[in-house]
């Protein structure tokens, strides 16, 4: 029944003003927010939570103060600093899968010894109020001081040293977390081994 | 009159979830906390209306051919709008909403009112239609959210109110206790709903 | 990137199908679930066609992020591609089963637009990019969770086959018994889940 | 430069995704031709891929379709004897199962693949298409207006009167279908006038306020089950009609005059307020006229300085009031609002008359 007087070329002109209006939309409201420049702080204020290093609340300080206490060897998805006061110790902030989005964890490595100092989630978008409960105190606690030598293993009930326990309910959250350790272990390993280079002071907050 | 009409329609007769069976995924998926699910609702609810509004204006110029495409782009650039403007107001709740916020584009509600009213109606027609629709939609949400919240975790918004000796019953904080809330709810609008044709 | 995920492509196929069912662990794809379910052969159809559809969005998606938008940083655009692209498919996929199999079509027509608002179709996209999986992986990947979502609304369909006669709670209606009979199908499958991921 | 880069890319993609399915919808159409026999008459060929309804348009078939295709009016109702594709759910919600397995289908939702049979009923096969040029129009009450067309070249309209036609127009993508009545006299058939009230928003009401003298409409018909036949002008008529649906009752009211009354009439005419009440002047004169005529409006909502002397309140009250005589024998056409018609039926029944003696004509505001 549709009458077939109005050709393709209008159909296709239509959708391209549709699309530019859209795209203007899009661009309008993603220029609109904000940087995520606060992120960077919830890394430098867990990176003082778990070196245990007093560092000044204010950001431009805060970031004075880390870059006097690392120094950034890599960068992209998984990225390390070296302790400069202890070679031995790397921070490194790894991103990788979670359940629904990526999750960037932060943790504190002693290389020499081989254990994880501790463990803070930067950025998670797990399930709420199952998944997300990695970002809880009693999850962190059990990445206090330990053993990592042959990586981290999630486990129903924790028996072994490089154990922790899985969060009920939230399975594949738990196994994200092991992954994304493990993988940034391993990445640690290998530039670690390798002589740690001259301090270039190269900061990155 | 009339609009009030067309919202009410919306709210309880036609309600998106309880009656049209729309929506569930997110009705399921986000009612673990009544802030998330209060928020999940005025995002659908921002993004059916504004679709709904910019649907009704052009339904006489959308080509019949590419009308799905149409659809798709009106409410993916409402959707990713909506996102930013969360980010940017309330952090917290979209770091907590995170992957729901962008399924909001397959949500079944926004579509279905735009195949079912929109496209047929004027734009003013189509916002309050739209409008009853969100609110139905919200008032399903909160009200699972808050059984869920109360059963799982023995608090609502955050706040613990659940007396001491009730021990959290965790099975509702997994997705079956989610199916199982939603039945009893719906049975229990069913019960209320023939009661209330009875009398009348 | 540096070292990419190495899992054996049968261990995802399993656990993307059951253990890790897009439909009853992310509640993904619910409403075609609850609202088709009522006839076991529409069911079976619906699942083949989500699957069809799921494979070749997949893939197209895959390549669309990989070799467009992550190479142009235009990643927060991946929403909006993903969602054309589907729509686009959905649309192309029924011009050619109308031309070319007009018995299928006219079985499956109904659904494929109801297909394009199907979340667990975006989802399966979404995640393949997001846990970077390579294209054989993300094919894989994609092909489990078709066949889950596909065995999930048969097992559905065959229990609420099954119930037909019984008498259910007249308020609780076909709704609600297929959403009692998803929790329990729910429970089921996270019980099986526990076993794969290491219970013993 | 990043945002301009956006645009082109988000532009480029909606372009080739639509290219991709308009063209292959170009390449993938079924091409051929199938044999449509209509009611065991001699085969057309029409075009393969499409719905029947314009399969039938294209064989000279115009069938009546408010909704424009979409399956949900129900009034392309046929009867497909072989070839049809399978029923789809939109008629299975219009049709009843009785109906679906005696074979009806609704045109629309059946698709032409192979050779077709189908049987049209007699009463739809009366249906053109036509054009139509306005010849003169006249606002008769507040937002009403009469228009009188002229059919163009050597085509005519024979219809009955209480038929309506349908009125095509072409919006930028689309042809909007709208139902009007004729309200004009069934004996001349190279003209005809509608009654079209102008809804506020309405499309087509709004494009037919808005025509010149001159113009040029399409339209096709005539359908509708509600019209007078020859032995129905030979018993008494009550006629009850809301507003501008006063339309269909007028022409069934010219032909009645044609005939000078034989059996005693009745006119009801319900209205808001006397602006709205239209033709009323030549309703008075025909009543002093012809004894057996009765005329009588009844305003709901009179305005004071209107001066209204008459009936007040709703129409089927007004019915209920009067007695009529020779009720049993009568046959009424009732014409308005769905909650106006309810009500009439109602009291048209408790006065007695059967209900299969009602004809109505649902008649919506859209």
């Amino acid at each position: 029944m549709s009458g077939k007087t109005v050709g393709f070329r209008d159909e296709i002109k239509f959708m391209l003003v549709l699309a530019t209006v859209c795209a203007v939309l899009l661009l309008v409201a993603r220029a609109g927010v904000g940087s995520r420049a606060d992120l960077s702080m919830v890394a430098i204020t867990s990176a003082g939570q778990i070196c245990k290093l007093e560092l000044p609340e204010e950001p431009v300080a805060a970031v004075a103060a880390f870059n006097e206490h690392f120094v950034s060897r890599t960068r992209g998805r998984i990225q390390l600093w070296q302790s400069l006061s202890r070679s031995n110790v790397w921070l490194c902030q790894a991103r990788g899968a979670g359940m629904w989005a990526e999750l960037a964890l932060l943790f504190a490595y002693d290389h020499m010894h081989r254990r994880i100092i501790g463990m803070r989630v930067i950025e998670q978008n797990e399930t709420a109020g199952l998944g997300d409960r990695i970002g809880e105190e009693a999850f962190y606690e059990q990445f206090d001081d330990m053993d990592a030598g042959s990586g981290v293993e999630m486990k129903a009930i924790r028996v072994k040293g490089n154990q922790f326990d899985a969060i009920s309910g939230a399975t594949i959250t738990s196994r994200a977390v092991e992954t994304v350790i493990n993988r940034a272990l391993g990445q640690i390993e290998k530039i670690a081994s390798a002589a740690p280079p001259a301090a270039g002071k190269e900061a990155r907050p | 009159m009339k609009y009030l009409r067309i919202l009410w329609e919306g709210l309880i007769p036609n309600n998106p979830v309880f009656i049209l069976a729309l929506g569930l995924c997110s009705t399921l998926a986000v009612t673990l906390k009544v802030e998330n699910a209060f928020f999940m609702a005025v995002m659908v609810g921002i993004t059916t209306i504004f679709s709904s509004v910019c649907v009704a204006a052009l339904r006489y110029y959308i080509p019949f051919r590419f009308r799905l495409l149409s659809y798709m782009l009106i409410i993916v650039t409402a959707v990713i709008a909506v996102e930013q403007l969360l980010k940017a107001l309330f952090p917290e709740v979209a770091r907590a909403l995170g992957p729901y916020v962008g399924l909001i584009v397959t949500n079944c509600v926004v579509m279905g009112r735009l195949e079912a009213f929109a496209v047929s109606h004027r734009p003013l027609e189509a916002f309050f239609d739209a409008l009853g629709v969100a609110l139905g939609y919200a008032a399903v949400l909160l009200s699972i959210a808050s059984i869920r919240e109360f059963l799982g975790n023995g608090t609502l918004w955050g706040l613990h109110v659940a007396p001491d000796f009730y021990i959290p019953c965790r099975v509702f904080n997994s997705p079956p206790g989610a199916f199982i809330v939603f039945a009893a709810l719906l049975f229990a609008v069913n019960w209320l709903r023939s009661i209330v044709r009875r009398d009348s | 990137m540096e070292n990419a995920i190495q899992i054996p492509l049968l261990t995802l196929l399993f656990s993307a199908a059951i253990s890790e069912n897009v439909a009853l662990y992310y509640f993904l794809g619910i409403c075609p679930l609850i609202s088709i379910s009522a006839d076991l052969k529409a069911s079976f159809n619906m699942g083949l066609t989500v699957s069809l559809v799921m494979l070749i969005t997949t893939a197209a998606n895959w390549a669309i992020y990989h070799l467009l938008l992550q190479p142009m940083e235009l990643e927060y655009l991946q929403l909006l591609f993903f969602v054309l692209i589907i729509a686009a498919t959905v649309q192309l996929l029924e011009l050619f089963l109308d031309r070319f199999f007009p018995s299928i079509y006219e079985v499956f027509g109904i659904f494929l637009p109801l297909i394009t608002v199907n979340c667990a179709i975006l989802g399966v996209s979404m995640f393949a990019v997001l846990r970077e999986y390579s294209l054989i992986q993300s094919l894989v990947f994609a092909a489990g969770s078709g066949m889950g979502w596909c065995l999930v609304i048969c097992i559905i369909a065959s229990v609420r086959r099954r119930i037909n006669i019984d008498a259910v709670p007249v308020h609780l209606g076909k709704t609600g018994i297929t959403m009692l009979i998803a929790a329990v199908i729910a429970l089921a499958f996270s019980g099986v889940s526990e076993l794969m991921s290491g219970g013993f | 430069m990043q945002a301009l880069l956006v645009i082109l890319i988000i532009n480029a993609f909606v372009l080739i995704l639509c290219a991709l399915v308009a063209f292959s919808g170009q390449l993938l159409r079924q091409s051929g031709d199938a044999d449509l026999v209509v009611n065991k008459e001699s085969a057309r060929k029409v075009g393969c891929g499409q719905s029947l309804l314009p399969a039938l348009a294209e064989a000279g078939i115009f069938l009546p379709a408010a909704c424009g295709g979409k399956g949900t009016c129900g009034r392309c109702e046929i009867k497909v004897i072989a070839g049809g594709s399978s029923v789809t759910p939109m008629e299975t919600i219009i049709l009843e199962p009785q109906r679906l397995q005696s074979l009806a289908r609704l045109a629309c939702q059946v698709k032409v693949r192979q050779n077709i049979e189908v049987e049209v009923p007699a009463g739809l096969l009366a249906a053109k298409f036509l054009w139509a040029r306005l010849e003169s129009a006249q606002v008769v009450a507040e937002e009403i207006k009469t228009l009188q067309f002229n059919i163009e070249d050597d085509g005519e309209l024979d219809f009955k009167p209480g038929q309506y036609i349908q009125i095509f127009y072409q919006m930028p993508w689309e042809r909007v279908l709208r139902a009007y009545s004729i309200s004009s006299s069934a004996s001349t058939k190279k003209s005809f006038s509608l009654d079209i009230q102008r809804i506020s928003g309405g499309l087509v009401s709004n494009y037919l306020h808005q025509l010149q003298p001159g113009d040029q409409i399409e339209v096709s018909g005539p359908f509708g089950e509600m019209y007078l036949t020859d032995e129905q002008a030979n018993c008494p008529i009550i006629l009850v009609a809301g507003g501008v649906g006063l339309a269909p009752l007028r022409a069934i009211l010219e032909k009645l005059r044609e005939l000078n009354f034989p059996q005693p009439v009745w006119l009801f005419h319900g209205a808001r307020s006397r602006k709205n009440l239209y033709c009323e002047k030549y309703f008075h004169e025909l009543a002093q006229r012809y004894a057996s005529f009765k005329y009588l409006p009844a305003l709901s909502n009179p305005m004071l300085e209107e001066g209204w002397v008459g009936s007040r309140g709703l129409i089927h009250e007004l019915l209920e009031q009067q007695t009529l005589t020779g009720v049993s024998e009568a046959v009424a056409f009732v014409c308005g609002p769905s909650p106006m018609m309810q009500a009439v039926t109602k009291v048209l029944v408790a006065k007695g008359l059967a209900s299969d003696r009602i004809l109505t004509d649902p008649f919506d505001f859209s």
